[in-house]
């Protein structure tokens, strides 16, 4: 019967393409964690990589706003979770500047990851609540100015920060596994946001922003739901970052660089699916290493190849030319993973239902 | 006699939609042709092929017998070929002069011949005149389509293509469009045109088609397809979309 | 007591030019008010004013009692008026069905209320098998009704169209007249921008003429075919 | 130190910017493409410069156009011919990408390590008129930028390949429709900005003597937002954005408290938000960069 | 047991900071050769296993581990603190020592990285009080003009430790002015030399503490006219960008070696031409001495030991005192791991030729705070 409700059903497709993307994720981080220690790294990272471009795809995918500034949430989230969980003695020494309230706590892992989402999410909002107002390329490049802004703030206030040195002491908690469960979680929070009530009238808003006036939807106060939310998101994986490296720094555009690969990898995945943020992260870090092996030398059937260095960059940015030119609108087409036929049964929406209803 | 325009089993898609569907039809020099059909039955489909915009999944189009495969759309308007496009597309950054100007951009021009050519749109369409200086996107969706019908003549097609010429047109400008019309008619000029108002097509045209769901259902003169009477019969019917190609 | 939109002193200006000149306007519930004239006599600029998308030099706008002149676009949608666009303007890479969804949730509709409605006005617009067409695949006309359709979710008090039946044949136009009737009969006003006298003169109640953003005349349909400068500055042949 | 010297330091540190920034707006307002391997036309033309240090410094400038222009036009021929449909994010990361690989084939080849030529050292020496100073360099890039800037604006708007240019950048499928050959207007948009990118080449190496694989990228970077503070599509709003950001960052060194100095660019950013804030459309908005609904 | 004991390099072989690292490490290789000339480390051959970190301080845990994964014993990283210290955190974490060729922040060491961690810079403390006395010295250096990249750790903490030993030796008057530039923002700084013009106007020297572009700012304040004698150090060391400014003069810099064919320490002379045959050019920077140094100043502890054991190599690393090095006599101790007072030497530039004007140690030098 095709009225028939089955919430179960529903929600199994619901989930599915999401499901789809984690057991793929669980396959991948198992097989290669196991390799040696550098690989469980290498793991890490791409799935640390994986939140941040997360975090970036909630805004841009759904607002069409190109944000060079998620990588000020990165640097603020990090450090608070820093200044909350280095330990205390190590905080005397380090950050002799940090006030007393902080410098004499120390809290879980957790507690730090929630302090630098939190601090990254309140930064959001302070900020989205001018930047939302701007559309097109003024929004993308005061984004950029906000990066700079907090970048330098972050560069130089010594007595918070240590200035343009590292900050060390980072308990390095974080591994193939936390990362995961991190990678899983964003992706959740990206999938339930994009198909909710807020996600479809930001898309809306999106493709026409005087169309979206002209249906009464409040686009800023939508905007800036998605600017706080993947500001938390990628607030997130800039804590992971610092907890895997068990060091920061904000010197030498460190952060900017990443900014930059984040949104390549967004954009070659495809900037308007959850699967090509998955797509796009997978296929530059795995093509990123492959490169980098080369470059070192790869022992194939007895012959030592060996790129010359430096070519692991120019090929790099070849592979990501091609697959833009070949696939202009990313690698996943904008397209999500189907569900299939048995889960899809009849939802509201599917066409037998409608044409019953016809007079 | 080669006809001035030969479409021969003409096939176009999008992805998995088939908006043309092994369509022929023909225009012979100086003939008018209208094209009418209901929502989505290809017209604009078809004039964007022969333009040279959407690709062709089979089949040819033929001006004066030689095919236009592999023409880029700019080299088939130095062929004659000229557009009105349904969607206006007026430069809108652009003033309206300007616009006017680069619908000759096929034409090695004097300054002086331009404004020349440009004083007979002015003529035809006084609003125009007007508002010359105006940014075509500030102007009002009927001057806009003025101004997307002058920009095509500015070209002097030996074929021209109307989409919807009367488009958000006053009765008095669309009376002028369709008098023009006439004369451009008169003077030995290819015309195909959509128009949804078949009456008034039927007022111009030598020759129609009746089209449906990508293919010609009918062909015939003016006064034999009103008296079929199939014209109302086509185009009551309800619209909709295209047949996919996989189930 | 029943609200009535109104406009008054509406003047607006683009540099030196004056495009719509102390207009004042009264739209009440069911009832459907012709605006006609010729092009750029300054109808689409008076809807922007009224919609919000165009502060005027002068004019102040009302719903019923409350001064809506300072309010944006989306709050008036939700004080009940809408309107669409002379480009109707779908959001092109949603389908048609989420286009309409979009609207109404953007007036807090529940889902199950706004697929309710979905269903009502796709049958009513003839939209059902365009429903989960992109928007941006559709062919003219259709989106045209999918762009009513759209303003349509919003349950508005007042709509207002901006040349609806452009791109319609005339068979179509004739059936779109139980459209407007339909929406009438909810209790809409609707202000509706035409060029087609044939439908102008068999549905409106009252019908203004702009020219040159001066009120030409105002008047019944009949009243308006038979006015002299209204024939010969616009109707042409359709005075026939 | 007077007022009046500050205002000159101001515009010798702005005059870069501003010739950079009317490149990429060029690009950028005309074409519409965010073209970050803008700043690699720039840096290639330095290597050629080092390359052909050697030659009498005309032929060496010779050499530079030459090869600069004919590298921009392979770079829209090879790389952005191939995705003009593409979405805007696509064409910025594309160009993004190119810029990246650019740099890194220049890594390759000659090493990332800053390299030095002394190239016509005269015209950097200062000259000192009542009093005030000003380097050589300076006054020929403020000079260069008004004179481009005047020069490429009247070209743009009324000439015929100049309105084409815009018709291009605002529909290329309808630009087709009437018969304009888009990609021939865009090349040679393209060859404008190569030239553009060459003053920039010669002026940043008479004043530098130095150039790395990476010098392009903060030019670029201060020339997109200068772009777009300045005012999309209107080349005058460009160097005058251009103008502004060297302006206000010169003048915050001189004025800030020491203890602040590090944080200038902080100033200088928040400064630019403020300025997108209450003029998004740029300070010399073009009428067009409206929309009427 | 002849299995070759492993010592592996992560550090920036391209990238911004290749001009330091990828000198270190082909300094490192010359030390592993003399080591297997002279038959080897406790009877075992050395061998070296590099990884870059394309100068990006998250890759450099990568690279660390994939050394370490190939059996290192002692990881060199970085030739500063900022880019090194997450490598060497990861070697110490593994229970390795880390080395740093050059990185000159204190920091790099117990406070800053961990007991396991040793630079062998001269730190920066050591650094700009030598600058000073040095200039102290000059006949007629009575007013400074201190000129400070605000880009990395390393130019702030010089320019404050010059600051310091020299207001100690002519006082907080003798200083006309400071400034301070952006070296990895700015092209041009017009406003800055105007300011030396005005402000500067008595100064006999500047004290420049740079650290890229180098070339570009003296060739903007040589042609604006500005012939004061500038006094920099090691980060404005190299071959590279003197060309930019016709006919250098009258600046003097504090260098670990010369690469100019004319150190006046034998040792050192002798290094650089076999630097030269080896590599068949010669080296860009100095700096490839504390990459030498780095392994050879393990190998010494080790064989001091006799054992591969982290805590007994620490030890006798952190025993050192006056070791003499190739870069000169070293000390630590358990809770400093870099040297405060090691030599290094002055020259003068003059028409872009560099002269040795001696070695040259810091008296006086203010001990670190953390
Ligand atoms: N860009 C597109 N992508 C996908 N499908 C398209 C696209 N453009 C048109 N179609 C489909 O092709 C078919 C023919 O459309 P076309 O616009 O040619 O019809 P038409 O006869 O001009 O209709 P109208 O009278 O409404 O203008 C329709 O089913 C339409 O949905
Ligand atoms: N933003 C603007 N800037 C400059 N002029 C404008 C602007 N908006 C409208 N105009 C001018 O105002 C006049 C009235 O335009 P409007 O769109 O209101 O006309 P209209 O009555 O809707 O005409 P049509 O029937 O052709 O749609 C036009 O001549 C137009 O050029
Ligand atoms: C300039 C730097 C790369 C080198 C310097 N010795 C440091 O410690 O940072
Ligand atoms: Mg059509
Ligand atoms: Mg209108």
């Amino acid at each position: 019967m095709p009225d028939q409700q089955n919430p179960l059903r529903d929600m199994a497709a619901w989930l599915w393409p999401w499901a789809v993307w984690a057991v793929l994720l669980l396959v991948l981080t198992l097989i290669f964690s196991q390799i040696s220690p550098a690989m469980a790294r290498i793991t890490t990272d791409t799935l640390i990589r994986l939140v941040i471009v997360t975090g970036l795809y909630i805004f841009v995918g759904n607002s069409g706003i190109l944000s060079f500034g998620h990588g000020a949430f990165l640097i603020v989230a990090a450090y608070a979770s820093a200044w909350v969980t280095i330990p205390v003695a190590m905080k005397g020494v380090i950050l002799p500047g940090l006030p007393e309230m902080l410098r004499g706590i120390q809290i879980s892992p957790l507690g730090g990851l929630v302090a630098g989402v939190v601090l990254a999410a309140v930064l959001g909002l302070l900020a989205g609540i001018p930047l939302m107002r701007l559309s097109g390329i003024a929004a993308s490049i005061a984004t950029f100015a906000f990066f700079i802004v907090i970048s330098v703030i972050y560069n130089n206030w010594t007595d918070w920060t240590k200035g343009t040195a590292s900050l060390v002491g980072l308990p390095t908690w974080v591994g193939p596994w936390a990362a995961l469960a991190a990678a899983l979680t964003a992706l959740l929070i990206a999938w339930a946001f994009q198909n909710s009530r807020a996600g479809l009238l930001l898309r809306a808003s999106r493709e026409d922003l005087v169309a979206a006036h002209g249906a009464g939807i409040r686009v800023m106060r939508l905007r800036l739901l998605a600017f706080v939310l993947s500001a938390a998101v990628a607030g997130a994986g800039g804590v992971l970052l610092g907890h895997n490296n068990g060091a920061l720094t904000t010197a030498n555009n460190v952060y900017l660089n990443l900014s930059f690969i984040v949104i390549a990898m967004l954009v070659v995945g495809g900037i308007r699916s959850m699967s090509g943020v998955v797509v796009g992260t997978l296929v530059l870090s795995v093509l990123a290493e492959i490169f980098r092996r080369f470059e070192t030398g790869v022992d194939i059937g007895g012959v030592m190849l060996q790129i010359p260095g430096g070519t692991r960059e120019v090929l790099l940015g070849l592979c990501m030319l091609l697959a833009l030119i070949l696939r202009p609108d990313g690698l996943s087409r904008g397209r999500e993973i189907r569900v299939p036929g048995i889960l899809r049964g009849t939802r509201p929406g599917a066409k037998t239902k409608k044409e019953e209803a016809l007079p | 006699m080669t006809p001035h325009l030969q479409i021969e089993d003409v096939s176009v898609t999008y992805g998995a939609v088939r908006a043309l569907n092994r369509l022929s039809i023909h225009a012979a020099k100086g003939e008018t042709v209208a094209l009418i059909g209901p929502n989505g039955a290809g017209k604009s489909s078809l004039l964007l092929a022969i333009a040279g915009v959407v690709p062709l999944r089979s089949g040819a189009v033929r001006l004066e017998g030689r095919d236009l495969a592999g023409q880029e759309p700019e080299q088939r308007v130095g062929l004659g070929i000229s557009l009105v496009p349904e969607t206006r597309d007026v430069f809108k950054k652009l003033s309206t002069h300007e616009n006017l100007l680069i619908g000759a951009s096929r034409r090695r021009l004097t300054r002086a011949q331009m404004q020349a050519d440009a004083d007979r749109i002015y003529a035809l369409f006084p609003r125009l005149a007007e508002r010359h200086n105006h940014m075509a996107g500030f102007l009002s969706g009927g001057e806009q389509q003025m101004l997307a019908i002058g920009r095509a003549l500015m070209a002097e097609p030996g074929l021209l293509m109307l989409d919807e010429p009367s488009l958000g047109l006053a009765p008095v400008v669309t009376d002028a469009v369709y008098a023009a019309i006439a004369t451009l008619r008169d003077q030995g000029t290819t015309i195909l045109l959509v128009e949804q108002n078949a009456a008034r097509a039927f007022s111009v045209c030598d020759r129609a088609y009746l089209m449906q769901a990508g293919q010609v259902i009918e062909e015939g003169s003016a006064e034999t397809l009103s008296a079929r009477g199939s014209v109302e019969s086509v185009l009551f019917g309800r619209s909709a979309p295209a047949k996919e190609l996989r189930p | 007591m029943t609200h009535i939109l109104t406009a008054t002193g509406v003047t607006v200006r683009f540099g030196g030019l004056t495009v719509i000149d102390d207009v004042d306007l009264e739209l009440r519930p069911s009832e459907i008010l012709g605006l006609i004239g010729p092009n750029g006599a300054g109808k689409t600029t008076f809807v922007n004013v009224l919609s919000g998308f165009q502060k005027p030099q002068t004019g102040t706008i009302r719903i019923g009692d409350t001064d809506i002149s300072a309010t944006l676009p989306d709050e008036r949608v939700r004080r009940g008026l809408v309107r669409t666009f002379q480009a109707v303007r779908l959001f092109p890479a949603l389908t048609v069905a989420e286009n309409l969804l979009a609207a109404g949730f953007a007036m807090g509709q529940s889902r199950r209320a706004a697929k309710a409605e979905i269903a009502t006005l796709a049958a009513l617009l003839d939209l059902d098998g365009w429903l989960n067409t992109e928007a941006r695949a559709l062919p003219y006309g259709v989106e045209r009704r999918a762009g009513i359709a759209r303003a349509m979710m919003a349950g508005p008090a007042f709509i207002m169209l901006d040349e609806p039946a452009a791109g319609m044949n005339h068979e179509e136009a004739m059936a779109f007249l139980s459209v407007m009737d339909a929406i009438r009969a909810r209790g809409c006003g609707i202000l509706l921008i035409e060029h087609n006298m044939d439908i102008v003169f068999r549905l409106c109640d009252r019908v203004q003429v702009l020219r040159s953003g001066k009120v030409l005349a105002a008047g019944t349909p009949d009243e308006i075919r038979n006015h002299a400068l209204v024939r010969e500055a616009y109707l042409g042949s359709a005075a026939a | 130190m007077t007022l009046l010297q500050m205002l000159i330091d101001a515009a010798s540190v702005g005059g870069l910017y501003a010739l950079t920034a009317i490149g990429i707006g060029l690009i950028f307002g005309v074409i519409g493409l965010v073209n970050f391997a803008y700043g690699e036309y720039i840096m290639v033309g330095a290597y050629v410069l080092l390359l052909s240090a050697g030659l009498y410094w005309p032929f060496a400038i010779g050499a530079v156009l030459v090869f600069v222009v004919l590298f921009a036009l392979a770079s829209d021929f090879l790389v952005f011919r191939q995705v003009r449909r593409a979405p805007p994010e696509t064409l910025m990361i594309v160009s993004f990408g190119l810029s990246f690989m650019i740099q890194h084939i220049w890594v390759v080849m000659f090493g990332s390590l800053t390299k030095t030529v002394n190239f016509l050292p005269a015209i950097n020496r200062s000259v000192e008129i009542a009093g005030l100073r000003i380097a050589g360099v300076s006054l020929l890039q403020i000079a260069a930028t008004v004179v481009l800037t005047t020069v490429l604006a009247l070209f743009i708007k009324y000439t015929r390949i100049g309105y084409q240019m815009r018709a291009v950048s605002e529909n290329p499928r309808m630009a087709r429709l009437v018969g304009v050959n888009s990609n021939w207007v865009i090349a040679v948009a393209f060859a404008i900005s190569a030239v553009l990118a060459v003053t920039v080449t010669v002026l940043f190496v008479a004043q530098t003597g130095s150039m790395t694989p990476f010098f392009g990228v903060s030019l670029t970077m201060i020339g997109f937002v200068a772009t777009v503070i300045g005012g999309m599509g209107s080349l005058p709003g460009c160097a005058l954005g251009g103008f502004l950001v060297g302006a206000v960052t010169t003048i915050l060194q001189m004025v800030l408290p020491p203890h602040l100095q590090p944080f200038r660019e902080a100033f200088v950013f928040t400064s630019v938000i403020l300025m997108l804030l209450v003029r998004p459309q740029g300070l010399i908005a073009v009428r067009s960069a409206w929309e009427r609904v | 047991d002849d299995t070759p004991i492993v010592i592996g390099v992560a550090s920036g072989q391209t990238g911004t900071l290749e001009p330091w690292d990828k000198g270190a490490a082909r300094g490192a290789e010359l030390a592993v050769d003399d080591i297997n000339a002279a038959g080897g480390l406790l009877g075992r051959p050395v061998e070296l296993v590099i990884r870059d970190t394309k100068s990006d301080p998250s890759l450099g845990p990568t690279a660390a581990l994939e050394v370490l994964d190939a059996g290192s014993e002692m990881v060199l990283v970085a030739c500063d603190y900022d880019f090194g210290a997450p490598a060497a955190l990861t070697a110490i974490s593994q229970g390795k020592i880390a080395m740093s060729s050059c990185a000159a922040d204190a920091k790099f060491g117990v406070q800053g990285v961990g007991p396991l961690a040793y630079t062998q810079a001269l730190a920066t403390n050591g650094q700009g009080a030598l600058l000073a006395e040095f200039a102290a010295e000059q006949p007629g250096w009575d007013k400074v003009y201190i000129m400070q990249d605000t880009a990395i750790e390393y130019t702030k903490s010089l320019c404050a430790n010059f600051r310091k030993r020299w207001v100690d030796l002519k006082g907080e008057d003798s200083i006309l002015g400071e400034d301070t530039w952006n070296g990895l923002n700015d092209n041009a700084i017009a406003g800055q030399i105007s300011r030396i013009k005005s402000d500067g106007a008595d100064a006999n020297f500047i004290v420049w503490c740079g650290f890229t572009n180098n070339g570009a700012m003296m060739r903007q304040l040589r042609s604006a006219g500005v012939d004061l004698p500038v006094l920099a150090s090691e980060s404005m060391d190299g071959s590279h960008w003197i060309e930019a400014v016709p006919d250098l003069s009258d600046f003097y810099i504090a260098v670990y070696a010369s690469i100019w064919g004319n150190d006046p320490d034998p040792k050192i002379a002798a290094f650089m031409t076999r630097f030269q045959e080896k590599f068949g050019e010669p080296a860009r920077m100095g700096h490839v001495v504390t990459g030498y140094t780095a392994v050879e100043a393990w190998a010494r502890a080790v064989e001091k030991v006799g054992s591969l054991d982290t805590t007994a190599i620490q030890t006798a690393l952190d025993g050192f005192t006056g070791e003499p090095l190739l870069t000169g006599p070293s000390t630590y101790t358990p809770d400093l791991h870099i040297n405060l007072t090691s030599p290094m030497l002055m020259m003068k530039v003059t028409n872009g030729k560099y002269e040795p004007i001696g070695r040259r140690a810091a008296e006086k030098v203010s001990p670190p705070e953390f």
